[in-house]
């Protein structure tokens, strides 16, 4: 079993699966039943995939390398570690979420346009596998670059009024982060061993580059990571993108594809430029802090549900990058498990602010009001993915956001400190949200066919709210995946954990 | 766990060295304390409008479920040795990663079990009111499913053996105190409230968790047992600090000056919330945490100090905002903290005042949770009207809330031999007993807040039930249905005799001994025949003059015009006027401010300043595209002389 | 006679060439411009040919020459169709694409 | 004195094939009848390239070295790039062919000769007049790009260089539509490359002088011995290298390139901008590397500043720019400043990444012109941008095909366009030109702006009307269908033609 290339079947099943859609004929009526199919047993692949991976081990496993472009060094080689196949989980359990929300969001017109959408969706998929499972850095940036396509045509042919100019931005600040990417992961290539090999991540770690040379490399790939996670101050492409995008655009865009700038500082930046990294860390530190503060106090003050919910993802993605660069087991594990709360409790945002849209019509906050006299349940899921959100306790994300916060404060009580509060920003923004949203008296100038939640968003919901509930009282599988290869990460970087100021077993020993 | 191989008198005199035991028996069922409501909020929940009918007698049923067999852990804990009443209940692994590794885990103990018991039976027969209360709600079964979830909440709170845990409940209770302040949020400033309650309490939480991450850098974990075991080994800066931030996380669960203000706004739920979350048991959170991290406060006099120091301002705080509110709800809010603030006091005295203010807090959960419902019962009485001086002479109409509601009056007061008179005297008692300039503050502010207590409590009570008839036309009053009046005569008589079965008997003393060791002999300031004496004197002269103003004198139906100090008093000493004006519009204008500049600024440098001088670097280079052969010769020209004479410079 | 005064002149002759071809209006003169600097070159290379002392030089003029001619040819005929269809020579005329 | 000089025919079989049909094409124009000319013509050109390409593997490749008189040298590198000129000139000629039912090659007048909008025009349509001249003309600017690498010679080069040129100042005159516009390009492109070719013959005379032959081999030995004209070599470098910088249009002798890829005859500007690339860049090579490398600290930094200035005025202009083919110009330059960055890092790897990058940019550039020349309104092609709005709608394979090639443009990975940035970035960064590297990913994020700008255009803009896009016949669909193909190919598994750049990468000198 473990002979299969699994990792490439996962990658080839939604690749082969968009093809066909697009060789379909023109006006074919079950894309979405198709897209949904091939999704589904892409997810089922992927749990063959994750029981294939052994727990507690902290190593790239099932790995696969054959010669791609030798000339350059380059190879196809997938392998995943924990995080990578959090990550990967996480998109497939997404994708056909997003699948079933976005249902009735491009009507079948006769036109190819309805297959456009759905093909695009499982592109997106394959290269988000890809994007994660590379282990060869030369793929991981062909993956990085490649996916800005099918986002583009999402957010740019589906989505709002301003949809142009959103994917423009979108797409230029990923590239120009990419590009400059591009030059380091040259540079990293020549500063390795190089041969037909050269650009295999294990061939790169642990090379000792030191000095200028290695800052820049480590500022060439921190770069694009920033802009991609994104950090203040890149990170206005986000909220024009996730406001022009149609909700499971935006929930594949902030909840996943974002994540690969996270991803990417833990693997490539903190991994491959020890050195540089710790020089990094004080600003790095100071940026996250930023984003956490700023991307709150700019959510409080939104008026657009997605730009909104943009922001909040901002200020959580400052938390992640806190936990990643301050570089204790318990911040970074954090980080990695916040990375896949995030994705959940931001679908789930998404999605619920994407079912208020389809019947209100409007983006606009102060258009709403009293809904949950509406439309109870599609409000009380919206409160339960708000908590989560505020990181409330026994919900999915306080956990990460806990261990982001305690574990940041062994090292940078301060830093800590100023992104703990976040923690009363957090309640701020999604509670006055809410409370616009769904309090107060009962609107009237509703039209009566307003419904509360559909079956079929019910499915929608349904197993988002169940993650919640899962990851936040009994995350440990996870973390028991996360943890080793953070402990591997950290090793690389050579970084012990501090020690408490006196010792777990105290004075009465 | 090993089990301590140190004798039981030592053990006793250092509290902390108490280890918990795997539990056995009955105890080892106490997660289901926590599972039956929380089953009954999901099953609620989830099971939408199928369970609509039996759904609040479920619910109530699960409570009751709760409270028995959280009676019948104590019944075993009771059967046990002293020192072996402390029992863990290892549930599952939750958070682990590097040093950090916390269980879901209950410590079942005499202190937690005191609160569980509380919780329960408090909780129970609030669950039974309610029944009556909001009979004729159309959201009923949501309410049962928040009260269920509340009570699942706080017994997490109480039953947690870390500080994780216990946060877990701590922001549990929170969200059920949020959804039951905005219960009816189709009132926008109920939701407001809701939304204010959250939040401030919010900002104790962020100290909390700063104290756990500050716990973990410095013990290297979280639950009670090490950290409390190895409090000994941090220094005193590392315990004041950390006791500063468990103060601070109190003070936001429990309304404690500075951070009381949503309190009163709190008063917007139902009122068996109000007297089950706002009265009897969540705000007294911020106590059993302090009490709880006692091995802390023990080695810290400085943050044990602050503790105090804050009970003691919230005390007066509570009582003279208690004295000008008109809304019977709000009154008894102030009253509430000015209560809790008593609490904080006797805990911040330290090892003296544990006791008492676990005491005290008992009684109060009682007292104060029979009269806010009776406040909910002449509520109902009078539709829902809420101002005092339109009420008056009700103690005809609604007897049986008058006579209840006068129990719960004579213990707040300390009416002797009452209930509050044997838990508030002791406090004042200890606070006496303070050393040093301390004991003459604290004790003082003490007595006199007695005093004060006693005047707003009877102004409160004459009002509303004794004086001329204040009514508007339309309120024809009636007593409530027995499902409301029955709980608030098992609370009056709580409120009465409860006192005189823990107290005097030593049953109170003996149970939590093995938590908090036992009470030093302590010198008084003043004797204590003295202290009893002013004490009673003072509560006499407070019900005397309130007697005289607003039992024998005409109440005037609208608010008269009043000295500043009154006026300060009702707007709650300015409290939200304070936040609007230093916080809530500098956090607006600074809000503003960022989202103009994240547009003008952030996103107009870096796109569009970028975007623009590209544009306009492209329009001066085109120039030159101006379609003359010539020019472009020119320009070739032009270049072909630079580069030789780049070259010709170079060499 | 110092040979480098025939470089001299063949570089002075290619930069008039040069500079007919930046001043003048006129197509057929811009083009003759072009063929001076193409002589230019012719007079240099058999200067060149003469102070190395071999004949390639010299050949290579006459390959240039023949290039010239042929230039002259595609030149003419396109300056010619161009005149023809706006009834001028002016190279600054022929500005219909720009920026 | 003179010897005969041996002449290896067999080496120069495919240039004297290509010639050959040129010179039978101008016998068939005199001798044919005008009805089958334009078949006849078709097929004599097609077959000539192809049997020249197969003549260039069968024969002329096991047939190596430098011959007629140390003039021609055939090795890997003119090899290489001859198979790539026939490739993309029968890929060009096909698009020329392109009659879209008519008679004759639809963007050909049908008279050169007459005046513009004259009686004559006139009668020359109604007589059905045909420009099949075009065909020799075309075969013959073949001839001399395929001798222009190949030249181990300046005068060679040189003539080589009017060879190629005088046939494309024709070519570019004889739009069928917009004559004015034609002819004017084609006058300024005279002009012009007349002008830059005198500096080129005098950078060669200048050479000459200095090392007493125009054969690089005798400049190259030359190069560090005493001359006595030492003074001349540096001047003469540059002078020659002005008048190859001209024909790649590389700043600041790039101004011909917008006007005259807008006026001249769609298909032309396409097969010039491919084939001139490859030529001029072969010549390059060889002077570079062969003859003057020896100096190369005298030019290498001339170069760069060159290919600097080329990456950021072509990439920055083109952002304001409003007309299709000048948009395509604009890029054309600044893939040129790219290529430089390759041809820069000398040594093998600069020779097998130019060679790499100019396989991708002309398998992407004709037919990228070839659907330019599809896109029409009221009967002529319509080239302002604002008249692509929309087109996805009523053309989506010509929509989608356009799209690829502008990713491949931008250099997005998985196209061909990203394999042979990289190939030329890496070649620089390796060769301490990271700096240069730095500027080329600045400057393509700066170009794909413009990219995707039209992609927007092209997929999310308000449809018109008044734009149609013409079907195109098998002779178009064939050469877009193969550019889009190899742009794929090169992109998704490069590895092949990496090699055979690699290996064919060895001058002989």
């Amino acid at each position: 079993m473990s002979d299969m290339p699994w990792l490439t079947i996962l990658l080839a099943l939604p690749a082969l699966g968009a093809l066909a859609l697009v060789l379909m004929p023109r006006g074919f009526a079950r894309s979405r039943e198709l897209a949904l199919g091939v999704s589904l047993v892409t997810l089922v692949l992927a749990l063959f995939v994750a029981v294939e991976f052994i727990v507690g081990n902290g190593h790239i496993q099932l790995q696969e390398t054959y010669s791609w472009i030798p000339q350059f060094g380059v190879s196809f080689a997938l392998g995943v570690d924990g995080i990578a196949l959090s990550m990967i989980l996480l998109s497939v359990i997404l994708v056909p979420i997003c699948l079933v929300a976005a249902w009735d969001d491009v009507p079948a017109d006769g036109t190819r346009r309805q297959q456009g959408y759905v093909a695009w969706i499982l592109l997106l998929e394959a290269m988000m596998i890809g994007v994660f499972a590379a282990t060869d850095i030369f793929l991981f940036y062909v993956f990085f670059e490649a996916m800005l396509v099918p986002v583009y045509f999402l957010i740019g042919q589906y989505g709002g009024p301003e949809r142009a100019r959103a994917a423009t931005t979108f797409l230029l600040y990923s590239l120009l982060g990419g590009l400059i990417m591009l030059v380091a992961v040259i540079g990293l290539y020549v500063a390795g061993p190089g041969g037909g090999d050269g650009f295999l991540l294990e061939n790169l770690t642990g090379l000792e580059i030191g000095g200028v040379t290695e800052k820049l490399l480590f500022l060439g790939f921190f770069i694009a990571f920033a802009i991609k996670a994104p950090m203040f101050p890149v990170h206005t492409w986000l909220p024009q993108a996730a406001t022009e995008a149609r909700p499971s655009t935006a929930v594949l865009l902030v909840g996943v594809l974002d994540k690969v700038g996270t991803f990417g500082m833990l693997r490539y930046c903190l991994q491959l430029f020890p050195e540089a990294s710790q020089w990094a860390t004080p600003m790095v530190l100071v940026l996250a802090v930023i984003s956490i503060i700023y991307g709150a106090l700019l959510a409080i003050g939104q008026k657009d549900m997605m730009r909104l919910i943009a922001f909040t993802s901002i200020s959580h993605f400052g938390f992640i990058v806190l936990g990643i660069f301050a570089m204790t087991t318990i911040s970074q594990t954090g980080s990695t498990l916040y990375m896949v709360n995030h994705g959940f409790t931001t679908a789930a945002l998404f999605l619920i602010a994407g079912m208020l849209i389809a019947r209100r019509g409007s983006r606009n906050i102060a258009d709403y009001g009293g809904w949950q006299r509406v439309t109870p349940l599609i409000a009380g899921t919206l409160l339960v993915s708000g908590l989560s959100g505020l990181a409330l306790p026994g919900l999915n994300a306080f956990v990460s956001e806990f261990m982001v916060i305690i574990g940041t404060f062994q090292r940078y009580p301060a830093a800590a400190v100023l992104g703990a509060t976040g923690v009363i920003l957090a309640a701020l923004y999604i509670l006055l949200w809410y409370q616009k949203i769904a309090t107060g008296p009962a609107p009237e100038n509703l039209s009566s066919t307003t419904r509360d939640m559909t079956v079929r968003e019910k499915f929608v919901v349904a197993p988002l709210v169940a993650a919640f509930l899962v990851l936040g009282f009994y995350p440990k599988p996870v973390i028991e995946m996360l943890e080793p290869a953070v402990t591997t990460t950290l090793q690389h970087v050579g970084v012990t954990d501090p020690a408490s100021a006196t010792s777990a077993d105290g004075s009465e020993g | 766990m090993s089990v301590l191989e140190t004798s039981v008198g030592v053990a006793l005199a250092d509290p902390s060295a108490v280890t918990a035991v795997e539990a056995t028996g009955t105890s080892a069922l106490a997660w289901l304390v926590i599972a039956l409501p929380l089953l009954g909020a999901a099953l609620l929940l989830v099971g939408g409008r199928v369970t609509d009918t039996f759904g609040p007698l479920l619910a109530t049923a699960l409570s009751w479920g709760s409270f028995v067999l959280g009676a019948l852990i104590v019944v075993q804990l009771y059967g046990r040795a002293a020192e072996d009443r402390s029992m863990s209940v290892q549930l599952w692994d939750w958070v682990s990663a590097g040093e950090l590794s916390v269980h879901a885990g209950l410590l079942v103990d005499p202190l937690s079990m005191a609160f569980v018991l509380l919780i329960t039976f408090v909780g129970s027969l609030i669950h039974v009111y309610s029944l009556g209360y909001m009979a004729n709600d159309p959201d009923k079964r949501r309410f049962f499913a928040y009260l269920n979830l509340f009570v699942a909440a706080m017994l997490i709170l109480v039953l947690a053996d870390s500080y994780l845990v216990l946060f877990v409940g701590w922001e549990g209770v929170g969200l059920a105190s949020y959804l039951l302040i905005g219960f009816w949020n189709h009132n926008p400033a109920y939701a407001s409230a809701a939304n204010k309650a959250f939040v401030v309490n919010r900002i104790g939480d962020f100290a909390l968790i700063i104290a756990m991450a500050y716990m973990l850098a410095t013990f290297g974990a979280l639950d009670f047992a090490t950290v409390h075991g190895s409090a000994g080994s941090a220094t005193q800066t590392t315990l004041t600090i950390i006791g500063l931030l468990l103060l601070a996380g109190a003070c936001g669960k429990s309304a404690q000056f500075p951070l009381q203000s949503w309190l009163g706004d709190a008063m917007a739920g139902p009122t068996p919330v109000s007297a089950l979350i706002h009265a009897a048991t969540m705000v007294t959170a911020g106590v059993y945490l302090v009490a709880r991290s006692q091995a802390i406060y023990d080695l810290t006099p400085d943050a044990r100090l602050a503790v105090a120091v804050v009970g003691a301002i919230t005390l007066l705080y509570g009582a003279i905002v208690g004295c000008a509110k008109d809304d019977i709800k709000k009154a008894l809010a102030a009253s509430t903290m000015s209560q809790i603030g008593y609490m904080m006091l006797a805990v911040g005295l330290g090892p003296i005042g544990y006791i008492y203010a676990i005491f005290h807090l008992i009684t109060h959960g009682f007292f104060k949770a029979g009269m806010f419902l009776g406040a909910g019962s002449v509520m109902h009485a009078m539709n829902d009207r809420v101002d005092m001086r339109r009420f008056g002479a009700l103690s005809r109409e609604v007897k049986i809330t008058w006579i209840t509601f006068g129990a719960g009056w004579l213990a707040i007061i300390g009416f002797p031999f009452t209930a509050g008179w044997f838990s508030k005297d002791h406090i004042i008692e200890s606070a006496f007993s303070a050393p040093g300039w301390q004991g003459w503050v604290f004790g003082l502010v003490a007595l006199l807040g007695a005093g004060i207590t006693a005047f707003y409590m009877s102004r409160l009570f004459f009002m509303t039930f004794h004086g001329k008839a204040r009514w508007e036309d339309d309120i024809h009053p009636h007593e409530s249905p027995l499902t409301m009046t029955i709980p608030m005569m098992v609370l009056a008589v709580g409120s009465l005799v409860l006192g005189a079965v823990l107290y005097p008997t030593g049953l109170l003393s003996g149970w939590l001994e093995p938590v908090f060791g036992h009470a030093e002999g302590h010198e008084s300031l003043l004797p204590l025949i003295a202290i009893q004496v002013s004490v009673f004197v003072l509560m006499v002269l407070g019900v005397g003059l309130a007697w005289l103003r607003y039992g024998r004198d005409e109440v005037p139906q609208v608010a008269p015009e009043a000295s500043f100090a009154t006026r300060a008093a009702r707007q709650d000493l300015f409290q939200d006027e304070f936040n609007e004006q230093f916080l809530r519009r500098p956090g607006a204008a600074l809000v503003v401010g960022l989202e103009t500049a994240d547009k003008d600024v952030v996103d107009n440098a870096m796109v569009g300043g970028t975007s623009r001088g590209l544009a306009s670097l492209a329009n001066v280079v085109r120039q030159a595209q101006n379609g003359f052969v010539r020019s472009y010769a020119l320009t070739m020209l032009a270049g072909i002389v630079a580069i030789l004479g780049a070259v010709w410079v170079i060499q | 006679m110092n040979l480098s005064a025939y470089i001299y002149l063949a570089t002075l002759l290619f930069a008039l060439g040069a500079l007919v071809v930046l001043l003048r209006r006129n197509t057929i003169i811009v083009f003759m411009g072009v063929e001076l600097m193409l002589n230019a070159c012719n007079l240099a290379l058999i200067t060149f040919a003469r102070m190395h002392g071999t004949l390639d030089g010299q050949v290579y003029a006459l390959f240039v020459m023949v290039v010239a001619a042929a230039e002259v040819v595609v030149g003419l005929a396109i300056i010619m169709s161009i005149y023809r269809a706006r009834r001028s020579a002016s190279v600054d005329d022929a500005n219909l694409l720009k920026l | 004195m003179f010897t005969a000089p041996e002449i290896d025919y067999l080496a120069l079989l495919p240039l004297i094939v290509v010639f050959a049909g040129g010179l039978i094409g101008c016998l068939l124009e005199g001798f044919l009848k005008r009805s089958v000319r334009v078949s006849a013509q078709l097929w004599l050109t097609i077959g000539t390239l192809v049997i020249a390409l197969v003549t260039l593997v069968w024969v002329a490749r096991d047939n190596q070295g430098i011959t007629a008189a140390g003039a021609v040298t055939i090795d890997g590198p003119t090899l290489m790039l001859q198979g790539l000129l026939l490739v993309l000139s029968i890929l060009g000629v096909l698009v020329m062919s392109e009659r879209l039912g008519g008679t004759t090659p639809d963007a050909f007048t049908q008279s050169g000769v007459s005046v513009p909008g004259s009686a004559e025009e006139a009668d020359a349509v109604r007589l059905g007049g045909t420009t099949t001249e075009i065909y020799p003309l075309a075969l013959l600017a073949v001839g001399g790009m395929m001798l222009f690498p190949a030249a181990n010679d300046l005068l060679l080069m040189f003539i080589a260089l009017e060879v190629l040129s005088l046939p494309l100042y024709i070519l570019s005159g004889l739009a069928r539509r917009r004559r004015l516009l034609s002819q004017e390009a084609a006058l300024k492109y005279f002009l012009l490359g007349a002008f830059s070719s005198a500096f080129f013959l005098f950078g060669a005379v200048l050479l000459y002088g200095f090392a007493g032959s125009m054969r690089l081999d005798v400049i190259a030995e030359a190069i560090g011995t005493e001359t006595g004209l030492d003074g001349l070599l540096i001047p003469g470098i540059l002078l020659v290298a002005t008048g190859l910088l001209f024909k790649i249009g590389a700043v600041p002798f790039h101004s011909w390139t917008p006007d005259v890829y807008q006026g001249a005859p769609t298909p032309v500007t396409g097969f010039m901008a491919a084939c001139t690339k490859v030529a001029a860049f072969g010549a390059m090579l060889r002077v570079f590397y062969v003859g003057v490398e020896a100096a190369r600290l005298d030019w290498q930094p001339i170069l760069a500043a060159v290919a600097a200035i080329t990456m950021v005025i072509g990439a920055v202009v083109s952002i304001v720019q409003t007309d299709i083919k000048r948009i395509l110009a604009y890029s054309s330059i600044a893939h040129a400043g790219f290529i430089l960055t390759g041809l820069l890092a000398l040594e093998q790897v600069g020779a097998s990444s130019t060679m790499f990058y100019l396989a991708a940019y002309g398998f992407m550039t004709v037919p990228a012109f070839a659907l330019v020349a599809l896109v029409r309104s009221a009967g002529s092609e319509a080239t302002h941008v604002n008249q692509w709005a929309g087109l996805s709608r009523r053309a989506p394979w010509m929509a989608a095909a356009f799209s690829f090639l502008l990713l491949a443009f931008a250099g997005i990975p998985l196209t061909s366009g990203f394999t042979g940035k990289f190939a030329v970035f890496a070649a620089a960064i390796a060769n301490d030109y990271a700096w240069l590297a730095v500027i080329g990913v600045l400057a393509s994020a700066v170009t794909a702006y413009i990219y995707f700008k039209l992609i927007v255009l092209l997929y999310f803009g308000e449809s018109r009307t008044d734009t149609v896009v013409v079907t195109p016949s098998a002779l178009t669909t064939f050469a877009v269908v193969c550019g889009v193909l190899v742009t794929l190919g090169l992109g998704v598994a490069p590895a092949p033609v990496l090699d055979l750049a690699a290996n064919a990468a060895q001058f002989l000198r």
